[in-house]
């Protein structure tokens, strides 16, 4: 069932589609997410609860139109510089952005996988993402008369995430941090998953998740594929690559630089320069 | 300050590592939070129950995490549930006794900003935003918030809500259906800050040795009301500053 | 942290509580129960998805006024004679019952574990089940203006499960069939374990459910507890002993002798005998 | 019947089998429906994915379990999850292609009844209630149903509404905002019944081997429709009847 990332992207992912690449430090689909880039995909809504580099990329790239998220950083080192290039001087092209915190997050994947249009929490209540959001409204109970928050259920065209394995069957099996993964890929039209690798059997691994193959669409062997984030039991989160991404992202002309070692283009130029003030940020 | 043997920082973290009791559960933002809380579990309270965003509950790191969802939490967790599950079970159902938070902005009223400096629409500077923040600060029995001290930071008024800490003041959280008790204290490099129970304006109740008040009148947008006898912050042992500096290296020191 | 099982149920479980023994036909709390039982409490209101044959001969001892459930039976043999007893005859006192479907019961206790007054699913539209309860109500999307059933959260004054393991802090671990536990767990006020054992360490399981020690008020050592209900690595399903129950279950006087077994009670009548009809069911 | 080489039960169950397709997912009712769908897996369908209510996806038992949550589904399962899960996931979801569900008692429009015979607060008979089926019954793609044929059983209308299968008729689905086709077959010791497409009225669409139409419509307690030209139900083959008879033992031959 395995096929080839570039064949699975292609097949899966569409101009204009919203897409998840989700992952909560854990196992983040960065091959996934540069294969996308790579097939310079334009106008996606790109969901995550917590984009990092990778979404700095794909914002940097041009290939998103808007953002729907609640934490975006580069964990442990501090911004986004392609994210904030795009929110503040709209380069290489507008960034609209929707932004809930990570319980409201949670519970909209959530009611999303469970058929539900909306979810309930607490939350919200007296924030400044109310007034900027009409994604959120009040609800009230109906047995107590309390009011509590409403969120619209999240249900992504394409959900990709990055799992440690598969089997054959395209069985799919993660484990350690798992975060947010299953209910973001149920709650998906189409499920794009990366591993390191295709086993025979699943051998059960404690705290394991595992997706039946048939909440899946594609399985793609993507060897380091979450890196330089981690996959627990394959290899190490790589500190200094996002460090490093600092100094990249800060500058559009090391960001080009970068764009085009990643897609083999020969300039060093971004995609777009719909921002005639140049460099910025 | 550069005759003192500790840095600005070393105390603000030691002062919030001791407003940790032992066989508390706290919810632990990643930075300053997380260091002060480990410093906490490494010193007075080894029973300290620290819960990350990312599902790793009862974590007990041998190093500091870099993020919120490092391998070494999990590794060391008592068990580790869903991005759901942290939120709604533990979170949401009023179970954990403390959130242990940071900030770009801190306002009178201990609100907290951590979305946008300047206008939302068209902001000067845009930050990661809100995180798990709005319902830690919601739902916690308490919040303690750790920040370094500085005009930008301590405003009037936030440029955006992230988190409520007292509303615009008395009966605030109460009207909002917060069921948590907000923020009991805002630790700096400075002092130590507390909502007066009555106005729920903060307060400066405490100061770090060698710290004057005016100093940190001067650090504050606001016109910064003071408690009538301070208190003096006990200076860092030698003990929590070894601990301190096992984790943080010597970037911090 | 382990005290023995009667202290650990006359500290936690008080007459008049509403008290959830919940097991989903793996790792039910037996021992707990017939604990209960001994202890003659009295005006319970018993909670459970599955009552089966220990809800049987609770309710048979007159423990209960009422029962919440979903699906009451002896599972793969037939009916619960007590139970219809009860119901339809109020022998040996009058049982009331509030009746759902497991989806409802089961996001009730999500509701109760998640601090939320009320859960929404899709479910009872068109059922029998709504004209006869008060508990499920009708609720409209504030997004897209659809209709869903509401349900109230259950938060029981006491939940007892019984689990394979705990260490020494009162940590508890369950594998297999998880069912409900870890929300009827969270959703009580006070939670009792019966466990197979205690341990040293809780070495990890594929599979498992760990409940963390602070949610824990009381760990008893109860080896074989689950029986005849069985617990996944340490026995099996002792299903003549479902059987079996029928027999007892469907005479007062037969029941009144196993009551008096479990009692240690001399004579073999059951508890009351509010019924001036006698034997029935 | 007695001439014939297998039971009225034996042929209800095999018939049962065949309706289920290979490559399906099937939400699995202890008891009958768990027996058909077992030997279906066992001859055409060796990919029919069963789901169990206590949360065993992809079950695949060595033997008949006694109950919704044997040991032996588990461990067979591709994976366990939660009850709620297996309810909000994959049944509430959408994701289930095929509810197979047994029933004490089902009407003219195929509504089922499981929770009491005589009057809700004054029962002739309390059954067990409702467990899974009313949600099995909303929200899987489509629903069959499978149960001895008898007047007492097939009723013009249930005592109770357990779960909804055409409600009054047309339309009335759509209007209680079920999202499944509902019941589709309803298959018994003596045929198959389906719903009239437009009246969605139950109607006997075919006859097992050995049955009259009169003897059908006898054992029906409403004026039972039947099509022009029922369908005879093949017999079952050496290969079905040995693979039924190796799950329920000597009991059910």
């Amino acid at each position: 069932m395995a096929v080839p990332l570039d064949e699975a992207v292609g097949r899966l992912v569409h101009d204009g589609d919203t897409v998840a690449l989700e992952g909560f430090t854990h196992l983040i689909p960065v091959a996934a997410g540069h294969e996308i880039i790579r097939q310079g995909l334009r106008d996606l809504t790109l969901v995550r609860m917590t984009p990092d580099i990778v979404y700095d990329q794909l914002v940097g790239a041009g290939c998103a139109r808007k953002l729907v998220f609640s934490w975006g950083g580069n964990p442990g080192v501090g911004s986004l510089h392609r994210f904030r290039d795009a929110v503040t001087r709209s380069w290489p092209v507008p960034l609209e952005i929707e932004e809930h915190s990570h319980a409201g997050m949670a519970n909209r994947y959530v009611a999303g996988a469970s058929g539900l249009p909306f979810a309930v929490l607490r939350g919200y209540s007296g924030t400044g993402l109310i007034g900027n959001n009409p994604h959120v409204k009040t609800i009230v109970c109906p047995f107590t008369g309390q009011e509590l928050a409403a969120v619209p259920a999240l249900n992504p065209d394409v959900t990709v995430i990055h799992a440690q394995r598969a089997d054959a069957a395209g069985n799919v099996q993660l484990w350690g941090i798992t975060g947010i993964q299953k209910e973001a890929a149920m709650a998906a039209v189409r499920v794009l998953v990366t591993v390191e690798e295709v086993v025979d059997e699943l051998e059960p691994v404690p705290g394991q998740v595992v997706l039946p193959a048939r909440v899946v669409d594609a399985v793609s062997v993507a060897p380091g594929g979450a890196a330089p984030s981690y996959a627990h039991g394959y290899y190490e989160r790589d500190n200094s690559a996002y460090k490093d991404w600092d100094a990249v992202g800060r500058d559009r002309e090391a960001f080009g630089a970068w764009l085009a070692e990643l897609t083999g283009s020969t300039g060093s130029e971004p995609p777009s320069t719909s921002d005639p003030v140049g460099k910025g940020a | 300050m550069s005759t003192l043997p500790w840095t600005s920082d070393e105390i603000m973290t030691v002062a919030a590592a001791r407003s940790l009791s032992d066989g508390m559960s706290c919810f632990v933002g990643i930075g300053l939070p997380s260091t002060a809380a480990n410093v906490a579990s490494r010193t007075h309270a080894p029973g300290l129950w620290m819960i990350y965003e990312s599902g790793t509950l009862g974590a007990s790191p041998g190093h500091l995490p870099l993020s919120i969802g490092d391998g070494i939490l999990a590794e060391t967790a008592d068990t580790v549930v869903s991005v759901p599950e942290v939120f709604n079970y533990w979170l949401q159902a009023g179970r954990i006794d403390v959130g242990f938070l940071g900030a770009a902005q801190v306002d009178r009223y201990a609100n907290i900003n951590t979305t946008v400096i300047g206008d939302y629409a068209d902001p000067e500077v845009r930050l990661p935003g809100a995180g798990g923040a709005p319902e830690i600060a919601a739902s916690c029995r308490e919040v303690i918030v750790i920040m370094r001290h500085d005009r930008r930071a301590f405003v009037d008024k936030v440029d955006f809500v992230t988190s409520v800490g007292h509303g615009a003041g008395p009966g605030d959280r109460e009207r909002l259906g917060l069921t948590g008790a907000g923020p009991v204290r805002v630790i700096t490099d400075l002092g130590v800050l507390e909502p007066d129970p009555i106005t729920r304006e903060l307060t400066l109740v405490g100061v770090h040795p060698g710290v004057e008040v005016a100093h940190v009148r001067e650090a504050t947008g606001w016109d910064l009301r003071v408690a009538e006898d301070p208190r003096r912050t006990p200076e860092p042992t030698g003990a929590e500053l070894s601990v301190l500096r096992s984790l943080t290296g010597a970037a911090h020191i």
